[in-house]
């Protein structure tokens, strides 16, 4: 289940580094002054000078992705101002000493932030924010996604929050430089240990397995979701007198007249109606005549072959299930949604022509689902490396099915 | 004279000063033991480049290098003028002002063919 | 010789105090688009920040220089000091008092316009050398750019020489001493040229609205992507000295120079020239940039013909009516 | 010359990657890559009992996580028939809308950012829409204990009552921003750099969006009238009129006068939510012990809704036990982005960064 690109070369897990003795780097002056004889209170100002200088000048290489990202973004703004101490953004690697990793970290991600990691220069920090960066938070099992950056980068500060406060980073940036300050002067520093939080942050997930989830927990999770036990009834919970919600339904009268000119007689009360794969495209072609001009979605299932599956017809086959979804726009829009069902070697026929958002959202059903359309321009994948071989959303597909590295 | 010999010495220390930030920074500077094949690597928002990046590049600056010798020439001429403008009178006036005139016309047929619009 | 020795104080002297006095300015830029922006900006660092920018220097001095692989070493490494340099050399001529001047060149302003012209030279070469295709196309808009403000920079600077007949610097000053401040009068040809100076001298110096060579949301970092440590350090400091000395050259031309009242001269000029950099960056942050071709033609089909004007307009009011 | 752009790029929005074919500054083609925050949301739900599911989702477009939820449990209650009360109705609604604005304040900040640069007056623009972002953060802040990743929607209904006196905490927010709003007018809309910068860059034709399946303000911004809050009304939006804007140029430019007027819209209608907020209860959900007693019966539906980015759309195929079969999640920037290869070419390396600031893409819902 490879779903990631070639993985990046694993640095073994870093224990800390200090500055002067580190194994990154030397410092030539330096040890030319502290091999001299009587040189050493000299040598102790100017390290002093240039510690007051690395500390309060350190500059941020922002490897932003995701949510945390934008808090990361907050801590500049004008509440915390991060400029306070000294610290100003740079975009470019090279000119930057803290890497903040903010957000979730990809496979497909992973290799390019190691690399802008090793393209900033010595002396260097990294300071993970965020529970995903930490730790991957509740997708750290999941195929895509690495479990925490120090899987691959040498963290320095742990910052936890989910995303943390603009405040807690600005606290991750001040417990940095009292890390450098005490490195410098030759103390032991305590390692950065993973904060105890992440085992909060660890999803309840039933299915899940992780090594570090008790089974029996597991177990009786499972067992108890046929419990007709009920929990104690509150007061504010009583259901007022009211009109019943209102849903735009999934077919509407004017799609039920052209589903009766293509001969499908019986609707399905509970989701889209089943078209013949013949029929489908002269389908989107009619609908988007009579309005309906804006594709909305196209969702593909996979269904594996009946025997086995819960509440299924054993005679049942493989299949995909394509749902595709058209609008009318302006008042009173409605919703005309109808599906094709597709054995694995059918190929489904591409809506790309008709409209042409269907080339992205048929590209990502293909790399997610394994659908094949015929006759799409450019079926190449979309979310995952193009040199993956799975699809993950197939039902066999494990949801903790990391690559190798990240295992 | 005496004041070029001046600006040489200004230059000089120019030169010098800047160069001392460089030295200094030479001898305070880090060395990375480690040697890194992905550090050395040109950036470009953590991809592999493709290719170098000394490419040929579009003709449309060699208009705009045009343009500048034209105007440059024209400067370079206006100069020495302009500071005898009083000296050389009316008479030099017209005699700049039409060669300022030709030039200006160069400018509008120019930018009526387009010329001017970068894209 | 002894014009070599005094040249040399002098300009050690000149060079040793517009570098003391960027740490002030990067102060004075920090806080005030801190203020500008809702914000405190440095403070944590010492009382109002003020050691900043020698921390930034002390840090910087300390990083370790990266040389990409396929770049070109000697253009690479030597470009900034060239930068650098050629930004101080431009003050080589600018009086900031009567007697305080690196070098009273006759020919000052042709010698002001040549050096600020040789001021691409070492952009170019960052660019090209860092072989990055960001940094190349930084150093190509940069190019096309200060090639192109050239002219009108060189246009407004012969307004004050048409008028004051000379080209002398210091006898431009001078002659506002015992005239007028040429943005006073002629006001109708002095505040054009100066705004058109301005205006050129931002664009020359890579300033917002004219940072496009540098646009770090489009091109990263432009020229100086690739530049770790002191080699950036000295791109960032030629950035500010553009900056510092395009306004005293500003000041000289069109503002009097060390002209004023009640305080020794020098002192006018410096306030003068603070006065000027607050301006920019006031400019600097609270606009957007241009697109390079927006610049290109806002140069071509605006700036040059009002420049032609001016010099015309200039020799007509110094023939007829000066 | 091929110009990797992204997926490190300050002006990506995130990790989004642009392959650039140039020809000097002028893009001669464009091939978006998305995929690199590709966090497998939708394995992750098929795995997860329904009740678990609002937090997973938060983190979909992380700049509007309130509506996120609100789209999920809709599709939910669709499927069980169930009916929410009317007070947590005008609450999703007075959400909504307080995230509109707050998506807004971060969209023109970011774009501004993007055209004005760090290091410049865009970094202004976008601190002050920060500023101000800051005040709506709080007011949830006070509702949910939350800044973002509220978790605040559950099955029936909601799960924090409004505190008391937080109607006029909302209405004093709403005063400073919308006295603030002109003066970011004078340094984007009214603004002549920033005109040039934005006016005829990056057209969009509203029959391509239509076709491509843009929704929101940049599809409002192509000239097409369309809303979901007016047009097929959900919440509370049936009992209030929702004031449409439309702009017709399809430009970046009429895509951020599209959101600056949404932005004034949102201000007048969450005044009317919490003049009006109705008293009752928050919530019709049958309390459950477990998370995995909430089962939803066997079938399928679409619920979209008009988030600040246009519409967000779940596709629920439930087969009758506690984990939904699957889960399909309409991004309405995966259908922004798509945009991309058609309007990029013909414009320069600086157009690309103010278009794809203004489709405003956010890479947590694209990826997913």
């Amino acid at each position: 289940m490879a779903v990631s690109e070639t993985p990046p070369v694993v640095a073994p897990a870093p224990s800390v580094r200090t500055v002067d003795t580190g194994t990154n780097f030397r410092h030539p002056l330096y040890q030319v002054l502290l091999e001299t004889p009587g040189l050493t209170v000299g040598t102790a100002a100017l390290d002093d000078l240039m510690t007051w200088g690395l500390t309060n000048a350190m500059w941020i290489f922002p490897m932003a992705t995701s949510c945390c990202g934008i808090e990361f973004m907050a801590t500049a703004a004008s509440r915390v101002d991060i400029d306070r101490m000294g610290v100003i953004v740079r975009a470019t690697p090279r000119q930057a000493d803290v890497m903040v990793v903010a957000g979730t970290i990809t496979t497909k991600m992973a290799p390019r932030v190691l690399k802008l990691w090793e393209q900033m220069p010595e002396p260097k920090w990294c300071i993970a924010m965020g529970s995903c960066a930490i730790s991957g938070d509740f997708y750290r099992n999941l195929y895509s996604v690495v479990p925490g950056v120090d899987t691959f980068l040498p963290v320095d500060v742990y910052v936890p929050g989910c995303p943390p406060n603009p405040e807690a980073l600005m606290h991750g940036m001040m417990r940095l430089q009292e890390k450098v300050r005490r490195q410098r002067k030759g103390e032991n520093v305590v390692p950065e240990v993973k904060p105890e939080l992440l085992k909060i942050t660890q999803p309840s997930v039933p299915r899940l397995t992780d090594p570090s989830r008790p089974s029996e927990q597991s177990h009786q999770q499972e067992l108890s979701s046929d419990d007709p036990t009920t929990t104690e009834e509150t007061a504010a919970l009583v259901v007022p007198a009211g009109e019943a919600p209102t849903l735009a339904p999934l077919v509407a009268a004017d799609f039920e007249g052209l589903l009766g000119e293509l001969g499908v007689a019986t609707l399905p009360t509970d989701g889209p109606p089943i078209i013949p794969l013949a029929q489908h495209l002269e389908l989107a072609r009619r609908l988007k005549a009579i309005g309906y001009k804006q594709l909305v979605t196209i969702a593909a299932s996979h269904w594996p072959a009946g025997k086995g599956r819960k509440g299924a017809d054993a005679a049942e086959v493989e299949h995909y299930e394509i749902a595709f979804a058209v609008r009318t726009i302006g008042q009173g829009s409605r919703v005309a949604s109808w599906a094709v069902k597709a054995l694995p070697t059918e190929p489904v026929l591409t809506l790309s022509g008709i409209y042409a958002g269907a080339d992205w959202q048929e590209r990502e059903q293909f790399d997610l689902v394994g659908v094949k359309f015929a006759g799409h321009p450019d079926l190449r994948r979309i979310m995952l490396a193009e040199n993956a071989d799975a699809h993950p959303l197939r039902r066999e597909f494990p949801a903790d099915a990391h690559a190798a590295p990240w295992r | 004279m005496t004041a070029g010999l001046a600006l040489l010495a200004f230059l000089l220390i120019a030169v010098a000063v800047s160069g001392t930030l460089l030295v200094v920074a030479k001898l305070l500077r880090v060395v990375s033991t480690k040697h890194e094949p992905l550090k050395e690597q040109t950036y470009e928002c953590g991809e592999v480049p493709s290719g170098l990046a000394w490419v040929r590049f579009h003709a449309r600056y060699y208009v705009v290098a045009l343009f500048f010798v034209l105007f440059d020439i024209e400067t370079a001429f206006l100069l020495p003028w302009a500071t005898i403008v009083k000296e050389a009178g009316a008479t030099g006036l017209v005699a700049v002002g039409s060669f300022v005139v030709v030039l200006m016309l160069g400018w509008v047929w120019a930018s009526r063919k387009g010329a001017l619009q970068w894209q | 010789m002894n014009e070599f020795l005094q040249g040399g104080l002098y300009g050690g002297g000149i060079i040793v105090a517009i570098m003391t006095s960027l740490l002030f300015v990067l102060w004075t830029e920090r806080k005030m688009a801190a203020r500008m922006q809702s914000r405190i900006g440095p403070n944590i660092i010492d009382p109002l920040g003020f050691l900043q920018a020698p921390a930034d220097v002390l840090k910087l001095l300390q990083k370790e220089d990266i040389v990409p692989e396929k770049a070109d070493r000697a253009l690479f490494n030597y470009a900034p000091v060239l930068g650098a340099a050629v930004a101080i050399a431009v003050a080589a001529v600018v009086p900031f008092s009567a007697t305080i001047v690196g070098a009273d060149l006759d020919v000052g302003v042709l010698y002001l316009l040549a050096a600020g012209a040789v001021g691409v030279l070492p952009v170019f070469a960052a660019g090209w050398g860092s072989n990055n295709k960001f940094a190349l196309l930084g150093a190509m808009r940069a190019i096309a750019q200060s090639v192109s403000y050239e002219v009108p920079l060189v246009l407004a600077a012969l307004v004050p020489v048409i008028l004051t007949g000379s080209m002398k610097v210091s006898e431009i000053v001078t002659f506002q001493q015992n005239h007028h401040w040429l943005i006073v009068w002629p006001f109708f040809l002095g505040v054009p040229a100066f705004v058109l100076f301005m205006l050129a001298m931002l664009a020359e110096s890579n300033r917002i609205p004219f940072d496009i060579p540098e646009a770090e949301s489009e091109l990263v970092a432009g020229i100086t992507t690739e530049y770790t440590g002191m080699k950036f350090g000295l791109f960032y400091m030629a950035e500010y000295l553009h900056t510092v000395i395009a306004s005293a050259v500003a000041a000289s031309l069109f503002l009097g120079g060390y002209d004023g009242p009640f305080a020794p001269g020098v002192w006018w000029m410096v306030a003068k020239t603070f006065g000027m950099v607050v301006a920019i960056y006031y400019l600097r942050w609270s606009l957007m940039r241009f697109r390079s071709d927006q610049l290109m033609a806002l140069c071509w089909r605006w700036l040059v013909p009002t420049g032609v004007v001016l010099v015309v307009a200039s020799a007509l009011f110094v023939v007829f009516a000066g | 010359m091929l110009l990797h752009f992204g997926p490190q790029h300050p002006s990506t929005h995130g990790v989004f990657r642009m392959d650039l074919y140039l020809d000097g500054e002028i893009i001669v083609k464009a091939v978006p890559y998305c995929g690199y925050l590709h966090r497998a949301v939708e394995k992750l739900c098929e795995k997860l009992a329904y009740v678990q599911l609002t937090p997973i989702v938060d983190k979909n477009d992380y700049v509007s996580p309130m509506t996120n939820e609100q789209a999920l449990v809709m599709a939910f209650e669709a499927m069980l028939k169930l009916e929410v009360p009317r007070r947590a109705r005008w609450m999703r609604s007075l959400f909504a809308e307080l995230q509109r604005i707050a998506s807004h304040l971060l969209a023109i900040g970011t774009f501004s950012l993007d055209l004005g640069g760090a290091l410049g007056g865009g970094s202004t623009v976008f601190i002050h829409c920060f500023r101000e972002r800051e005040l709506i953060l709080d007011l949830f802040e006070d509702v949910t204990g939350a800044r973002f990743h509220y978790n605040t929607h559950t099955i029936g209904g909601n799960r924090h009552d409004l505190p008391a006196g937080w109607g006029a905490k909302v209405k004093a927010a709403l005063d400073v921003i919308e006295a603030r709003l002109p003066e970011y007018g004078a340094m984007t809309l009214e603004n002549r750099i920033f005109q040039q910068r934005t006016k005829n860059v990056g057209v969009l034709d509203g029959e391509l969006a239509l076709e491509l399946g843009i929704t929101g303000p940049n599809l409002r911004a192509s000239g097409v009238d369309h809303d979901l809050r007016r047009d097929a009304p959900y919440s509370a939006y049936d009992e209030v009129k929702v004031k449409v804007a439309v702009a017709k140029a399809g430009d970046c430019y009429a895509r951020s006068e599209v959101r600056v007027a949404e932005v004034k819209e949102s201000i007048r209608l969450c005044r009317l939510f919490v003049d009006g907020m109705p008293e009752g209860p928050i919530n019709s959900g049958k309390p459950t012990k477990l998370p995995v007693q909430t089962k939803i019966p066997v079938g399928q539906t679409y619920v979209g809704i008009e988030t600040p980015r246009g519409e967000l759309g779940t596709w629920l195929i439930a087969d009758g036990t506690q984990n939904p079969y699957r889960l399909k999640i309409r991004p309405p920037s995966l259908h922004s982005l798509s945009a991309l290869p058609y309007i990029l070419p013909g414009q320069t390396v600086s157009d690309a960064v103010a278009i794809l600031g203004s489709l405003d893409p956010i890479m947590g819902e694209v990826d997913r």
